[in-house]
Parts: structure tokens; C-alpha cells; sequence
């Protein structure tokens, strides 16, 4: 029970608290959610604070033994299976840790931007549950944590969504649901073959692991299953299995073409709700495809990369041209991440240092902007209730503050230098580059027009004559300033400093290629 | 006691207790009564006790274990019918029948 | 053939034919009655497996309180109420193949198992008479489900009287 | 001092800085006063470090700091300092100096007068951290912000729907050659394995650059054409030009500083920087020199027809980049160079000049001036000077650097080059002057007296838009002795002691052609001439030759209709292609998942008839069912019979 388990358990503990609160309490319920989401965000810096950069695996590790699922036949290569483990794991290695720290700032901030006009208590109660479900989803340690933490995120997320949202909130949250619940299947098919496999395995690690038994654990699985034999995990099964794994991430990353919940789904939510949405959740997928595709099945990735990196351009493009033509900033946001998680593919596709640093950047760096985004545009259609860009314009005369911090996110959601952006988008490209360069010259295009439709957008916003409507609009209070000011600093700091997370990302990065050979 | 040895074959008590289930079954599916309903479900209990009293009797290692159960089973089965009656009486009273067709609330 | 195996024979035939007649009277009040025929030949069986304790206990509730209680339902609802003709339709016909199906399945079983020889040097009574012995089980190795039983049962009395009394009483 | 040379771009920023934290109400005197303080004391620092390393060649050298690990590689960032750079930082700093001066007086009232000089500083900062960059990757970091602070200096006037249009072609536009640029620069880290100049040239000289689809010639051939967009673009070339004329919107001081010394400069001095590589691949250089030449005649022919001020200067600077390029192209680094540096003082001063104009008169339409010499003589003399240089006049500056880039192209052996660059020197002595006439000489045209009690009022600015027009003059008129042969052609010495290995790839030198100076010159003045004919003395009228050649005339003013064809061809495509894809995604995909759903429903509403209520029903099912399954289970376990 070390600090892992209580970073994630901080959030549930006051989302708990919450709920014993009256109805009427609502400073105390955000007071109590702030708290929990503060006091995981410590310990997340506990754990970084204490991280060794000169070990390898996994740190920190915290485990709580539920039950053993008894063996319950005997396995086909003659030695039984033994008991599986079934409980609670968390730890952190390089990747998680930057994963974790994201979800500390970006669960405290979105707690912060929450604005539930009523029932408050079950808003914290909800929005605890997601930000608790991320730290798990992030630190999971077993499999069975994994699946469990994303299952937490799902149902909570869907309750946030049905019963705080806006407009076509239920369709958006019953989208959203079925969506992600059903990527759950391939998902866990994918869990329970590896699971599988990696007994065959123990047989070519025989002198590492002793224990015969069938495991759930990740630094097993890591260790066993890139190597495992080919007579447990025939390479037909092994296909099959990451094709699962990938179909589930397709769907949770919102890929084309399964994108469709996202869009709709920020359309729905509110301005918090959408930046755990946009900022966390649908970094969930790309992680799944990090620690368990190229984890797991490095082979696989490798013979199935051209296929990801073609899938990654589509992305980009489609992401792009789509966000073009939006005509709502919140749809926009959605597709640009889309095209942003494209170039995540394409970077883990590479499969080289560059690109899979680069797919871990962009994974904090695009959560970074796109919750802010999320957060401005949240802020600015609070003052003139849309965010439809034909209807406004002109926003800097009298949000100065607002708009400026509005171009420096959209500005690093296009990659400009000294931003986040540009460090993760040139790592992934160098990636890229070097292994598939016919469609790095086409993905280069994303490039470009990420910057026509965000400058469009903004020009139609905030540029031009103010529109006549909004002159009596008030710009960015301190709250919502210092906010903002906190994510564009980091957005800021990652772009001039990026060794602040590049030293804990190039760990994970060289284990991951040191295992696949 | 003091027989010696087992005067009933096993399987001619077991073959009655499976009889007696299933006709209580089929009376369970096909009665329209409730009452009848309820009563043949009464047999299917009391195949099930005939089976544990049996056990309790014939086994490698006898014991007084089935015969418990079965004293469990009569306490269960009259808790049972008494809540079952009072739903039979709460239904007629609001339905003014006690047939199981008229119990579909949970119809499309 | 012994005497306890005719008794047994006879009694099998007694319940069998009570409920086979349970299940084609027309009214209800004679099926109650012949339930309580099912209920008695059981008992007598118990008795005759050495199950004095259960078959009392049989006799008591079944016989008495439970047949006493389904009259009593019978009479406060249409006691006059018959049960139609039986019909041959599909959910019925699939219903009589299901438990002749059901019935073949399991007597097969019963006649393929090979059922363990009893050892009739043990006394299960462990030297006490038999409601001596099932009190000690009761009281020592089934205490707790026993307590648990007792509360199940008070619930049931009390859910009993709330489900039953009349809903007017209260306006 | 050259381990100090961090300092320059750092004053600049700590300015940014400190403007920023006053914020944006800080008292004009206070915001202007340091901004040109400490750009000043930035231009002394350069002043000293082009000594020193004039002095010290061996000096001229890097440091670097570990800025993040990529896989076993180091990716670094720091300075450097090598005799291009130190010219380079003192030509921006100076000109950067003089602007933030004359803005000062321009910009006042503004009500955003101190976000405009922060914009102001972080745009010098960005410029002169771009220039000591020691390799690829923190050059592009800062070419992408010196992107960012012009298309926030364009787009200064925000309210302007132009202004904001304009700001974002402008950006969008260079950002095209950016992703050429960033693809050049990545296959160059791949093939060489850093980004380091130094390490690059020496891969290439010794023809080891290699990846695994492409290697050597063609590499080099690709990566050089790859960065040349990037120069393409950042410097305005042709087919990447549009961006720029449209960047007048912006405040005058701002196209000056854009023009002169920060924006476009930097594509020059990309490819001057990288010229070892450009000069090991033939086809590149070719590639350069016609791009170069084909922007130098086409942006003159354009600025011949242009009615507003700016847009003339700024076509004039589209075709002076060309002249840079066409330089580079044919082989002549030195002389690129020293075109980059004299065309930034006078473009910076024509601009300044034109600033002073546009201030007093509040219009930029020539044809709205006119005879504006009598109440601004200082303007028109320095706008003079500025001219002369541009026309190439002796012994203006641009005369000597102009010269001598004809010459190379004659000399390397490219005669359609030299025709193109000959009729752009025509052009250029022409359309400068008729701007100079059509500005100070005659009466005020009838237009103008529309805005009669401003134009009663126009007269020159203060003394602080004096001093930068009058510095800007002089240089502009001496400049160009810097490499003649009056001093024995001193920059070019001074730039060649970059050369890594003797003066071999930068070092090529061409002797001098007397008879083609006295024909440039003579052409120049041709093109003043017929200036003069058509409207000081008009001798010519302009509108019967414009009638005469209506074609030509129209195709010109119309910019060859390209703006028209890219609007069309790109920017059309491009929201076709958007608003396909998002017709794909609401009528195919949408539906796609919705017919789904709606399989689902169907068969739900189907299968809700099963759920009959009769819970003898479900006994039955489930009983089948159950029974299904144990009969299964004992057949699968042995049977019963």
C-alpha cells in the first residue's frame, strides 16, 4: 500500500466524502473534490520526486491482493495452470509517470473549471470518479486494474455527460457509452490471450519466472510476452490479438473511422467535462496501444506498422480537412485532436526512439492544449453563450485576455516552437521520417493545415470588428486567468525545457525498444 | 437402527423424488390457477426433501446433514408459501383473479 | 421382499396417484385436498428412511399449517373458481415433453450412476435418538443458518402481513 | 567578447519581458525608451563581436547546451558565431534599432503602443536568436517565431478584417515552405545524424549522407530543394510570394522591419547559411538561381502598375530577395550576402520614408499625393537616397552589390538569367522613381483634397523620425563601399574566413566587368528616365501607354493573377477537400453508424414481442433451455445409456 494506491484512491475517497455532504453544501462538495484531486496531484509529484532515472521497470509499485481465481483445468501443455492473482496493482515507470502527472494537473484544473449549476454533489461525486479512474487507468499495474480503472472512467464519464450536459446531451452520453463499452470487448479478449500466451512463455524465461501460474500482472507480461514461444502464441493468434487490441484503441482514441462519439461528446459536455474528456480520456487508447501493443507485442507492431502509419495519415487529414469545416469551436477542438492522435499513431508506427517519444509528448502535450482549449472556448461561450464561430467576432477588443491566451493555445495546438506542440510534433515526424517516408511527405500536409483552420477559426473570432452583441462583455477574471495561465506555462515550460519529461519518456522508450530487439 | 443393511433401494427413492418433480414441474407450467400453481411448486419441494433425506441415509460416509437441509427446505417452503399467499391475496384483491394470465404487468 | 420395501412401494404408489390427481382436479379445493395426500405419503416415507424428526416435522407443517394455509387462501379468494380443460397448445405440449424429457434424463442418470454402497455399521445418530441428534446439529455445527433461517422467517411473517392486509384499511 | 555574444538576442527578450510585465498601459515614453535602449546597447554588443571575429577568425566558434535526448542522440541548443552571423546580428540590430526609434513618434496614440513594441522586441529577439542558432533544429524554432511575431505584427490591427486576413496568409502561406523546411531539416538529422551545421557540411562534402530509400546526390539534391522552400517561403519567393504585398496591412514600421532585417531576410540567410550543401548539388543551385531570377523579374514587372505606396516597396522587395537568391543560385555566396545587407538599409529607409508619407498624408494611394517634396524635404531626400540605391545608380549601395550579381550570372554562364535580372534593374529604376515623383513633385491630386484639413497639416514628423530616415540615408548612399573594390572588397574577405575548408565552396570570386557596370548603370537610368517622362515632366502620358498596352497592363496590375489562381486552385481545393470530408463524415459515416444503431432498435422492437408477460411462458423457454443444456452436458461427459 504504498503511494500509488493512495494517489489513486484520493480522488474516490472524496468523491465518497461528497456524497455524505447535504445537497445544499455545494462550496464544501467542491471544496472536498478539490481536495482529493489536490492531494492525488501531490502524491503524483511524491512519486516523481522519488523517481529513479537510473532504474528500470516500475516504481513505486503498491499492490492489494483481492482473491485467487482457483486453476480450473489443466492447461494443454501438460504443466496445470496454477491460481490467478486477481487484486489491485499500481506503479509508475517513465511513461506512466508523465501520464499521471498530466492527469494530477489536469483533474485539479478541471475541478477548478467546474461550474455545475446544480446538484453539485453528484457532479464532484462523478468527476472524482473519472479523475480517480485515470490515475488507475495510468498506474495500472495488472491487467485486471487496467480494465477495472477504465471501466470506472467509462461509467462516470457517462453520467457527467447525461446529466450535465448541454443540448444533445443523452444521445452524445448513450454514444459515448456504447462506444467505448463495447471497445472494452476486443479489449479484454485482447488481456485474456496475452494472459494466455505468456504461460507458453515461461517455458523460454523458465530461469526468470518460476512460478507457473497464469498472471495478470504487467512487468511479467512485459517481460515474458515479447519473447514468448511461438508454440503457445502461434503468430495467426498473435495477429488476432493485436488486431483486438488495436480495433479497442481505434475506438478509444476516436480514430476514423470510430470517431464519431467525440465529436458529439464535447459538443455535449461542459467546459470541465470536456477537458477531462479531451485532456485524459482519449489518451487512454494511444496508452493501451503503448504498454500493451508495443509492450507486448513489438513484433506485431512491426508487422502491422505500415498499416498503422497509413492509418495515422488518414487521421491526420481527415482530422484536418474535417476541422476545416466546422462551424463549432468545441467540434473543432475535437477534430484537430483527432488529427493530433493521427500523428500519434504514425509516430508509434515508426517505431523508433524519436517516434515513440514523440507519440508520448504529443500525448501530454495535446492533453495539455486541448484542455485548455476546451477551457477558453468554455469561457468565452459562457460570455456569449455560443461557440459557433460564425457567431462571433471581434472577441480582443473586449477580451484582450482571453483571446491572447486563445492564440498561444491554438498556436501550440499548430506546433509553433517553444510550445509543447512543436517538441512533440518534430520528435514524432523525426520518428516518421526515418521509417516511412512516402507517408511522412503526405503527413507533413497535417502540418499546414492545422494552421489554416485554427488561424481561421481564430481570425473569425477574436480578429475583425467586434460584433455588436458582445460590447458589453467582460474579459477573463483572475480565476479563469491564473487557470489558464497555469496550462500555458507548462504548454510554455515543456516547450523551452522539454527534458522535464523527455528524461522520464526516453526511459520507457529504451526499455520498450531494448525488448523488441 | 437396527436394520441391517439398507431395505429400500436407492435409486427407487431417487426415481420417485424425479417423478414428483416432474410432475410438479408440469404442473408449474401449465396450471392457470395461481393456487395450483403455488402447490405444485410445494411438490417440487418436496422431491428435493425426499432427495436430501436419502443422501443423509445412503452415502459412503452417512450423516445428519441432509436431514437438516431438508428441515431448512419445510422452514424455507412455509416461509414461502405464506409470502406467496399473501401475494396471491394482495393480486385477487387488486385484479379480482387468481390466474397466472392475468400476472402480466411486465408485458410489452 | 421385504416388509419395509413393500411399504415403500405402496407409499410411492399412494403419492404418486395423489399427485397425478392433483394435477387433473378440476377444482381447486380438491386439489388442495390431495396435495395434503402427497404431503402425508412423504412423510410416511421419511419414516421410513429413519428421518423420524423430519417426518414429524413434515406432518406438522406441510400437512397441517401449509395445507390449513392454502384452504384458507382458497376460501378468501373464488373458492367456486375452476380450472378449464387442459389444452393442447404448444406452450403446454412443450411443457409435458420438456418434463418427460426431463424425467427420462434424469431416471437414466439415476439407473447409469453407480451409488455407493451404504455403510449400515454407522449410526448417523451418533448413538442418540434421532431428534437428540439433529437438535445437536442444529444447535452446534448449524447454529448460525439456523439464526439466519429464524430471521428469514420472521421477515416472511412480517412481509406476510404487510402484502396481505388490505389496502383499505388504510384510507 | 564573442563568448558574450548571447547577450544580443538576450536584451531584446529581457525587453520583451519587461514590457510585458508592465503591461499593456505602460506610459509610451517609458515602453519606447527601453525598447530602444536596449536594441542600442544589442547593436554595440554586434558592433563588437563583428570586430572581434574580423579580427579572430579562429574565434568564430559555438557553444552548446544538452536540450533533450532522442534515443541515444542529443539534441542541443546554444549559439554560434561565425562571420555571417556577426554581420548578420549587426545589420538586424542596427536597422532593428533605428525602426524601434521611428516608431516611437508613428505609433503614437495607439492605444496598444506598448504590446506593439513587445511584439517589436520579440520579433528582434526571435530574428537575432534565429541568426546565432549553432544548428538546424533551433533555427527552425526560431524561424517558426519569427513567423509568429510577424503574423502578430500584420495583424496588429486586429479590427481590420484585412489586417487579419492578411495576417493569416501571411503565416499560413510561409507556413507551406516551413513544412518543406522541416522535412529538409529532418532528413538531414536522419542522414547525418545531427542537426548540427558544421557536421552536415561535413557529411556532404564527403558524400556519406545516406538513409535507407535515398542517398547521396539525390539526397543532397532533395534535402538543399527541401530547405529552399522553406526559403521559398520566409523569404517571399516566387510561387510563395503572395503573402507579402498583402503584409502591408500592418504598420508601416513593421513592413520595414519585416523587409529590411528580420522576416524575409531570413530565407536569404538560410541559404547562405547552408550554401556549402546547395553548393554540393548542382541541380539545387540551378534550382535557386531560376527561382531567384523568375521572382526578380515577375515582382518588378508587378510593382510597375501598383497604385499604393507600399505595395510597390514591398514587390521591390520580392524582387530584390530574388536578386539575393539568383546571387546564391549561381554560385556567388558573398555577393548574395552583401546584396542581403545593403538592400536592408535601403528598404528600410524607402520604407521608413514611406511610413513618414503615409503619417502625414493618411492614405497610401500615390495617386492621392503628390508635391508632398516642399513640405517634407527631409523625407524626400532620404527617400532619394533610398531610391538611387534601389535603381542602382553609382555610387548608391545597391549599385556595387547589384552589379555584381549581373556579373556573376553572366560569368557563370546563365545569359537568360542575366536578361531576366537586366529587365528587373529596368523595372526597378522605373517604378521606384515613379513612385518618388508621383510622391514629392507635381500638385496634390484632386483625391487628395477630399481630406482637406489633413493634408494642409502634412509636414514631417518629429526629429525622432528624422534621425533613423537620415542614419538609414547614409548608409544607403556608403554601404555599398563596404565590398568594392575602393576597399579591396573587405566583406568578402570577411565573410570568406567562414569557409571550413580553405576559400573553396564560399570563396568564389568573379573580376570585375567595368563595361557591364556602365551598362547597368545605364539601364538604371533609362528606367529613371522614362520615370521622369512619364510623370515629372510628362512627356509621356501614363494613361495612353497604359491604354496602348492594356494587356500587359492589366495582367500586371493584376499581379499575373495569381492570387486569383491560388485562390482557386489551393485554397479551393482545399475547402472542397474540407467540405467533402466533412459531407463524408456527416452523411456516410454518421449514417453508416446510425443504420446500425437502427438494426439494433429494429430487432429490439421485433424481439420485444417475445416478452409476453406470462411467466409460465419464460418457465417453459428457460426449462427447454435448461434442459438443452444439461442433456449436452451428460451426453459430452459419457452418455447415460
Amino acid at each position: 500500500m504504498g503511494i500509488t494506491f493512495w494517489m489513486v484512491l484520493m480522488p474516490i475517497l472524496a468523491g465518497l466524502l461528497v456524497l455524505l455532504i447535504p445537497r445544499t453544501g455545494e462550496v464544501a462538495h467542491r471544496l472536498l473534490a478539490l481536495l482529493g484531486a489536490l492531494a492525488a496531484l501531490v502524491l503524483a509529484c511524491v512519486a516523481w520526486a522519488r523517481f529513479d532515472y537510473h532504474a528500470t521497470g516500475f516504481q513505486q509499485v503498491s499492490s492489494l491482493h483481492w482473491f485467487t481465481l482457483p486453476s480450473l483445468w489443466h492447461g494443454a501443455s501438460g504443466s496445470g495452470l496454477g491460481g490467478l492473482e486477481i487484486g489491485l496493482a499500481f506503479g509508475v515507470d517513465g511513461l506512466s509517470l508523465g501520464l499521471v502527472l498530466l492527469t494530477g494537473v489536469i483533474g485539479l484544473l478541471a475541478v477548478l473549471a467546474a461550474r455545475p449549476a446544480e446538484r453539485t454533489r453528484e457532479y464532484f461525486f462523478w468527476q472524482s470518479c473519472v479523475v480517480a479512474g485515470l490515475y488507475g487507468v495510468f498506474s495500472a499495474l495488472n491487467v485486471f486494474t487496467f480494465a477495472v480503472a477504465l471501466e470506472l472512467t467509462l461509467f462516470a464519464m457517462f453520467f457527467l455527460l447525461y446529466l450535465f450536459g448541454q443540448g444533445r446531451r443523452q444521445f452524445a452520453a448513450m454514444q459515448f457509452l456504447l462506444y467505448r463499452g463495447l471497445a472494452t470487448v476486443p479489449l479484454l479478449a485482447a488481456f485474456v490471450g496475452l494472459a494466455y500466451g505468456a504461460v507458453g512463455g515461461y517455458a523460454a524465461t523458465a530461469g526468470a519466472i518460476t512460478d507457473h501460474s497464469l498472471t495478470l500482472d504487467v512487468p511479467t507480461l512485459l517481460h515474458v510476452l515479447p519473447s514468448a514461444s511461438a508454440q503457445m502464441l502461434p503468430a495467426s493468434i498473435r495477429h488476432v490479438l493485436f488486431l483486438c487490441l488495436l480495433l479497442a484503441v481505434f475506438v478509444e482514441e476516436a480514430f476514423v473511422p470510430f470517431h464519431t462519439w467525440l465529436p458529439t461528446a464535447h459538443e455535449a459536455a461542459d467546459p470541465a467535462t470536456s477537458m477531462l474528456l479531451g485532456g485524459l480520456l482519449t489518451k487512454t487508447g494511444a496508452y493501451a496501444l503503448l504498454r500493451f501493443g508495443v509492450g507486448m507485442m513489438p513484433g506485431e507492431v512491426r508487422h502491422f506498422g505500415t498499416l498503422l502509419a497509413v492509418f495515422g495519415v488518414i487521421n491526420i487529414l481527415y482530422g484536418a480537412f474535417a476541422a476545416w469545416a466546422q462551424a463549432d469551436w468545441r467540434r473543432l477542438i475535437a477534430f484537430s485532436s483527432i488529427s493530433h492522435m493521427g500523428l500519434v499513431l504514425l509516430g508509434i508506427a515508426a517505431f523508433n526512439a524519436a517516434g515513440l517519444q514523440g507519440a508520448m509528448f504529443l500525448l501530454v502535450s495535446s492533453g495539455l492544449l486541448t484542455a485548455l482549449l476546451f477551457f477558453l472556448v468554455g469561457a468565452i461561450a459562457e460570455r456569449t453563450s455560443t461557440s459557433r464561430i460564425a457567431e462571433l467576432g471581434g472577441l480582443s477588443r473586449r477580451m484582450p485576455v482571453l483571446s491572447g491566451l486563445l492564440l498561444v493555445a491554438a498556436l501550440g495546438s499548430l506546433g509553433l516552437p517553444l510550445t509543447s506542440g512543436f517538441v512533440s510534433e518534430v520528435q514524432a515526424f523525426i520518428g516518421s521520417f526515418g521509417s516511412f517516408p512516402a507517408v511522412s511527405f503526405v503527413a507533413l500536409l497535417g502540418v499546414i493545415l492545422s494552421a489554416v483552420y485554427l488561424l481561421q477559426a481564430m481570425q473569425r473570432t477574436t480578429f475583425g470588428p467586434l460584433l455588436p452583441a458582445y460590447g458589453r462583455l467582460y474579459d477573463a477574471s483572475p480565476g479563469e486567468s491564473i487557470l489558464a495561465g497555469l496550462l500555458v506555462a507548462m504548454v510554455l515550460f515543456i516547450g523551452i525545457y522539454p527534458k522535464v519529461i523527455g528524461d522520464l519518456f526516453g526511459l520507457t522508450v529504451n526499455a520498450l525498444l531494448g525488448m523488441g530487439g | 437402527m437396527a436394520n441391517s443393511g439398507f431395505p429400500i433401494p436407492i435409486g427407487s427413492v431417487l426415481a420417485l423424488a424425479a417423478i414428483l418433480f416432474c410432475i410438479g414441474l408440469f404442473g408449474v407450467l401449465t396450471k392457470r390457477n395461481l393456487i395450483m400453481v403455488l402447490v405444485s411448486m410445494e411438490l417440487m419441494l418436496n422431491a428435493a426433501n425426499i432427495n436430501l433425506v436419502a443422501f443423509s441415509r445412503i452415502q459412503s460416509k452417512p450423516n445428519l446433514s441432509g436431514q437438516v437441509f431438508s428441515l431448512f427446505t419445510i422452514t424455507i417452503a412455509a416461509a414461502e408459501i405464506a409470502v406467496g399467499l399473501a401475494l396471491l391475496l394482495a393480486f385477487f384483491r387488486l385484479r379480482q383473479s387468481s390466474e397466472v394470465k392475468d400476472l402480466d404487468s411486465h408485458r410489452w | 421382499m421385504s416388509g419395509p420395501l413393500i411399504a415403500f412401494y405402496v407409499i410411492a404408489l399412494c403419492v404418486l396417484s395423489c399427485a397425478v390427481l392433483l394435477l387433473s382436479a378440476r377444482r381447486v379445493i380438491h386439489m388442495a385436498l390431495s396435495v395434503g395426500g402427497v404431503f402425508i405419503g412423504c412423510a410416511a416415507l421419511y419414516l421410513l428412511l429413519d428421518a423420524e424428526f423430519v417426518g414429524v416435522a413434515q406432518i406438522l407443517i406441510y400437512a397441517g399449517a401449509i395445507t390449513i394455509l392454502i384452504l384458507f387462501a382458497i376460501m378468501l379468494t373464488n373458492h367456486e373458481a375452476q380450472e378449464p380443460p387442459f389444452r393442447w397448445n404448444v406452450r403446454n405440449v412443450l411443457s409435458a415433453l420438456g418434463c418427460l424429457l426431463l424425467c427420462a434424463v434424469i431416471l437414466l442418470s439415476i439407473r447409469r450412476t453407480a451409488w455407493p454402497v451404504p455403510d449400515a455399521s454407522v449410526d448417523i445418530n451418533g448413538g442418540n435418538s434421532n431428534p437428540v441428534a439433529i437438535g445437536m446439529a442444529l444447535f452446534k455445527q448449524y447454529a448460525i443458518p439456523f439464526e439466519l433461517v429464524s430471521l428469514l422467517l420472521i421477515v416472511a411473517l412480517v412481509g406476510a402481513v404487510l402484502l396481505a392486509r388490505s389496502r383499505k384499511e388504510d384510507e | 567578447m564573442i563568448a558574450y555574444a548571447w547577450l544580443v538576442p538576450l536584451l531584446p527578450l529581457v525587453a520583451y519581458i519587461f514590457l510585458l510585465a508592465l503591461g499593456r498601459r505602460a506610459p509610451e515614453g517609458v515602453v519606447s525608451s527601453v525598447s530602444v535602449a536596449l536594441t542600442f546597447v544589442s547593436f554595440l554588443l554586434s558592433a563588437a563581436v563583428f570586430v572581434a571575429v574580423g579580427s579572430h577568425p579562429e574565434a568564430a566558434t559555438s557553444y552548446v547546451f544538452h536540450w533533450l535526448t532522442l534515443g541515444s542522440r542529443s539534441l542541443d541548443v546554444g549559439f554560434s558565431v561565425t562571420h555571417l552571423n556577426a554581420l548578420m546580428l549587426l545589420v538586424v540590430t542596427l536597422v532593428s534599432t533605428l525602426v524601434l526609434l521611428f516608431s516611437r513618434e508613428y505609433m503614437r496614440g495607439d492605444e496598444r503602443f506598448a504590446v506593439f513594441y513587445q511584439y517589436l522586441n520579440l520579433f528582434v529577439f526571435s530574428m537575432l536568436a534565429l541568426v546565432i542558432s549553432p544548428n538546424l533544429l533551433q533555427l527552425y524554432i526560431f524561424w517558426e517565431m519569427v513567423g509568429l511575431c510577424s503574423y502578430l505584427l500584420v495583424g496588429f490591427w486586429y479590427f481590420k478584417p484585412e489586417a487579419a486576413a492578411a495576417a493569416k496568409k501571411s503565416f499560413v502561406v510561409t507556413r507551406i515552405g516551413d513544412a518543406g523546411l522541416l522535412a529538409g531539416i529532418i532528413l538531414l538529422f536522419l542522414a547525418s545524424g545531427s542537426f548540427d551545421d558544421s557536421t552536415i557540411f561535413a557529411k556532404v562534402a564527403g558524400h556519406s549522407l545516406s538513409l535507407g530509400w535515398i542517398s547521396g546526390q539525390a539526397l543532397t539534391t532533395l534535402a538543399a530543394i527541401l530547405v529552399f522552400v522553406g526559403a521559398i517561403g520566409k523569404s517571399a519567393q516566387f510561387p510563395l510570394h503572395v503573402w507579402l504585398p498583402d503584409a502591408m496591412e500592418g504598420p508601416t514600421p513593421v513592413s520595414a522591419l519585416i523587409h529590411a532585417a528580420t522576416m524575409v531576410a531570413a530565407g536569404v540567410y538560410l541559404v547562405a547559411r547552408l550554401f556549402p550543401l546547395f553548393a554540393a548539388s548542382p541541380a539545387a543551385l540551378t534550382t535557386v538561381a531560376w527561382i531567384g531570377g523568375v521572382t526578380a523579374l515577375l515582382a518588378a514587372l508587378i510593382a510597375l502598375t501598383q497604385r499604393d505606396i507600399k505595395r510597390v516597396i514591398a514587390y521591390s522587395t520580392i524582387s530584390q530577395l530574388g536578386y539575393m537568391m539568383l546571387a546564391l543560385g549561381v554560385g556567388a555566396y558573398a555577393y548574395g550576402v552583401f546584396h542581403l545587407m545593403t538592400h536592408a538599409f535601403f528598404k528600410a529607409l524607402l520604407f521608413l520614408a514611406a511610413g513618414s508619407v503615409i503619417h502625414a498624408v493618411h492614405t497610401q494611394d500615390l495617386f492621392e499625393m503628390g508635391g508632398l517634396g516642399r513640405r517634407m524635404p527631409i523625407t524626400m531626400w532620404t527617400f532619394l537616397a533610398g531610391a538611387l540605391a534601389l535603381a542602382g545608380v553609382v555610387p548608391f549601395a545597391g549599385f556595387w552589390s547589384k552589379d555584381d550579381i549581373l556579373n556573376a550570372t553572366l560569368q557563370t554562364g546563365h545569359p537568360v538569367l542575366f536578361v531576366f535580372a537586366l529587365v528587373a534593374a529596368f523595372c526597378t529604376a522605373f517604378y521606384i522613381f515613379r513612385v518618388f515623383f508621383l510622391t514629392f513633385t507635381g500638385e496634390p491630386r484632386p483625391a487628395a483634397q477630399l481630406q482637406h484639413t489633413e493634408w494642409s497639416e502634412a509636414g514631417e514628423g518629429g526629429p525622432v523620425m528624422q534621425v533613423p530616415l537620415v542614419v538609414l540615408a547614409v548608409l544607403a548612399t556608403v554601404a555599398g563601399f563596404f565590398n568594392s573594390p575602393l576597399n579591396g572588397y573587405g566583406l568578402e574577405r570577411y565573410l570568406f574566413a567562414d569557409a571550413p575548408t580553405g576559400a573553396g565552396v564560399l570563396g568564389r570570386t568573379f573580376p570585375e566587368n567595368v563595361g557591364l557596370m556602365a551598362v547597368s548603370v545605364v539601364v538604371s537610368l533609362l528606367g529613371i528616365g522614362l520615370a521622369a517622362a512619364m510623370y515629372w515632366r510628362p512627356v509621356i502620358r501614363p494613361a495612353s501607354l497604359a491604354n496602348g498596352l492594356r494587356l500587359l497592363y492589366v495582367v500586371s496590375y493584376r499581379k499575373f493573377f495569381l492570387d486569383e489562381i491560388y485562390g482557386a486552385a489551393v485554397v479551393g481545393t482545399g475547402r472542397f477537400l474540407a467540405a467533402l470530408v466533412n459531407a463524408v463524415d456527416r452523411y456516410v459515416i454518421a449514417v453508416i453508424v446510425r443504420a446500425v444503431g437502427r438494426i439494433f432498435y429494429a430487432a429490439g422492437l421485433f424481439l420485444k414481442y417475445t416478452q409476453t408477460g406470462q411467466i409460465q411462458t419464460y418457465g417453459v423457454v428457460a426449462g427447454c433451455g435448461l434442459l438443452i443444456v444439461v442433456v449436452i452436458a451428460i451426453f459430452r461427459a459419457g452418455g447415460v445409456l
